[in-house]
């Protein structure tokens, strides 16, 4: 019986991770600029990769190997905001400016963007 | 030529097509930082034939567990191993020496450094920035 | 440029062919050192390459046909995973079926590495301490020795610096437990080696080489960098001297085993000091040049 | 379970790829390769599960260590042109 409910609980986990990681990707792939990729990369792929981790947890009991996974999760908590915060503190002072920002609307954005 | 021999070999041919991309980055090309990237997936590629050659089907990796298993072979790890540090250092011998070539010529074309060294054999004009 | 991506990819493959050992060298190479070494090195060099002006036809053609060949000869080759290749024939079955008496530990590859072929490791270790001495003859004369004025190595991202600062000492930690705890997983001294001097880089990265030098001289690099090697030949003196052959280990602990493991620990330990010091004189050679760069390379 | 993971994993890393060739700028391709990296961890990690060898996790944590240092040093050449001290005046960012 628990061991059913574990199950259910990592399956639940995992799956929304890997919902997460997917939206994540595909939000790097299909954002119009630089700046509105950082979101999709930087905050979905924190979470999603944190899921995923927590699942794997569950599945795997008490021992050293839920240890070593709170450690990844841990490290990648840090450093995951880190590089993205560092790429786009980079772009900014480089000079990239964000695409759309003064452009007036488009006509297929239907008005949405900011 | 059956099915299961275009499966079984398929790791082969891949490690040729990785090798021979590092062969042509390695002769097409005259930057010498571009020819090291080359000869580096050429020898990614090396490591792959090594390490694939030795796999074996339902074999886990080669550390003792106490119950009987198959183990993939540990002899092909271990050389190559060493060859992934060995590689690393060795590119930064050669690294070294682009560095030196461009402060020495100016440049690390090898086709300017063949005109350079041609001017100073043969006598003539020597290109702009060579000393 | 981005060629840290083909060291994860590589990376996953060989964890997938169940060569763990080799994708944890290849994981702490690519991630780190390789991509800091070609930075670095174009960074003295040009960033972008001249118009080629060769003819690309014949080189395509020759790379063809040279794969053409080499796949002809595949054909005669073991199929993938075959049980019964004969690199699997060989010595191989010795070792899997003799580590756990003779040298009873677990990791396959650490036993083979430091122990049954420990020869051809000091040989390794020896080709990394020779390019490491030649990375130095080479650059050293030009490295810039001290910096009038202000550091500007990244002093106001704050963020880096505290996350950074955070991180080293944990780095530095899992390098150890892979130095000592590669007799039963995957790791030993050449991961180890690799790990700690990316700590050492990062630092260097984000505080300035300067302060790294402060931390870490050159100097004191430079004697790790030939006491490792003399770590690892001096173990297998001592066997030498005691009537048994070179790099065996047996005489060391009071029982065979025992003196097995005192030896691949020892040995271990050199190689670990040795790649260790050549990584970190290696990125301090070249990152310690002067920019020859002009505005006009880039 | 750890397929399904494994194979969405695979799906996000080949998206990212995507982004990595396509990237218009260069802060585009950093970003995908540190996403990447990420999913790489990941991957490691259900790897471990999946083919029932757990232990061999230290692979997944040190790339969560190091994930970050490739990225801070391309960013660092890009910004000040080189790995090493710059001074004050040359090199501007």
């Amino acid at each position: 019986m628990t061991a059913l409910l574990l199950d259910a609980v990592s399956w639940v986990l995992l799956m929304a991770g890997c919902v997460l990681v997917l939206i994540g990707a595909l939000g790097l792939v299909r954002m119009p600029d630089f700046y509105c990729r950082l979101h999709p990369a930087g905050i979905t792929d924190t979470l999603g990769a944190d899921l995923i981790l927590l699942g794997l947890m569950v599945q795997a009991g008490f021992s050293l190997i839920t240890i070593k996974l709170l450690l990844i999760g841990a490290f990648m908590f840090f450093t995951s905001p880190t590089s993205t915060h560092a790429i786009a503190n980079a772009a900014l002072v480089a000079g990239l400016k964000p695409e759309r920002a003064k452009v007036p609307a488009l006509p297929e954005d239907k008005g949405d963007n900011q | 030529m059956n099915l299961d021999d275009v499966f079984g070999l398929f790791n082969y041919w891949m490690v040729i097509v990785l090798m021979m991309t590092g062969f042509y980055i390695v002769v097409s090309r005259g930057n010498l930082v571009k020819k090291i990237v080359g000869l580096n997936i050429f020898q990614t590629s090396v490591f792959l034939l090594y390490i694939s050659m030795g796999k074996v089907r339902g074999g886990t990796a080669p550390i003792l567990t106490g119950k009987p298993e198959i183990y993939s072979d540990p002899l092909p790890h271990v050389l190559i191993l060493t060859a992934i540090v060995v590689g690393v250092a060795t590119t930064a011998l050669g690294l070294a020496l682009v560095v030196r070539i461009k402060n020495a010529y100016n440049s690390i074309e090898e086709d300017e450094i063949q005109k350079a060294d041609d001017a100073t054999e043969f006598g003539g004009e020597l290109p702009q920035g060579a000393k | 440029m981005l060629s840290g991506v083909f060291s994860f990819v590589s990376a996953g493959l060989l964890v997938h062919l169940d060569a763990v050992d080799v994708a944890f060298t290849e994981a702490a190479v690519g991630a780190g050192i390789s991509t800091v070494l070609m930075l670095s090195t174009l960074a003295l060099t040009a960033r972008h390459e001249s118009l080629n002006r060769r003819p690309r036809a014949i080189p395509l053609i020759v790379v063809f046909l040279t794969g053409l060949t080499l796949v002809y000869g595949t054909l005669d080759m073991p199929r993938f995973g075959d049980p019964n290749a004969p690199i699997h024939s060989h010595v191989s079955p010795k070792y899997v079926n003799d580590t756990a008496a003779e040298i009873g530990m677990p990791n396959i590859v650490t036993a083979v590495l430091a122990s049954y072929r420990g020869f051809d490791t000091f040989g390794e270790v020896t080709v990394i301490f020779a390019a490491g001495i030649g990375v130095l003859l080479l650059l050293a004369g030009t490295i810039r020795n001290a910096i009038n004025g202000n550091i500007s190595a990244m002093e106001h991202h704050l963020v880096l610096r505290v996350v950074t600062k955070v991180l080293i000492g944990p780095i530095l930690l899992f390098a150890l437990y892979v130095q000592f705890h590669g007799d039963y997983g995957p790791g030993g001294g050449f991961q180890a080696g690799v790990i700690f001097a990316t700590a050492f880089i990062i630092y260097a990265l984000v505080f300035g080489l300067e302060t790294a030098r402060r931390a870490l001289p050159g100097r004191v690099v430079r004697i790790l960098l030939a006491t490792g090697v003399l770590i690892y030949g001096g173990t297998g003196l001592i066997s030498f001297v005691t009537d048994h052959n070179f790099l065996d280990y047996s005489v060391l602990g009071a029982t065979a085993v025992a003196g097995q493991h005192l030896g691949i620990l020892l040995v271990e330990f050199g190689v670990g000091m040795t790649v260790s010091a050549v990584m970190v004189s290696t990125f301090y050679a070249f990152a310690g040049q002067n920019p020859p760069i002009s505005d006009e390379d880039w | 379970m750890f397929t399904a993971t494994a194979l969405a994993l695979l799906a996000a890393m080949a998206l990212a790829l995507v982004r990595l060739y396509a990237g218009p700028s260069l802060y585009d391709r950093v970003l995908a390769a540190n996403s990447f990296g990420t999913k790489t961890v990941l991957l490691i990690g259900v790897m471990g599960f999946l083919t029932g060898r757990p232990d061999f996790l230290d692979i997944s944590l040190l790339y969560a260590l190091l994930n970050f240092i490739g990225t801070i040093a391309v960013l660092k050449f890009f910004r000040y042109r080189t790995l090493g001290d710059n001074v004050e005046g040359e090199g501007k960012p």
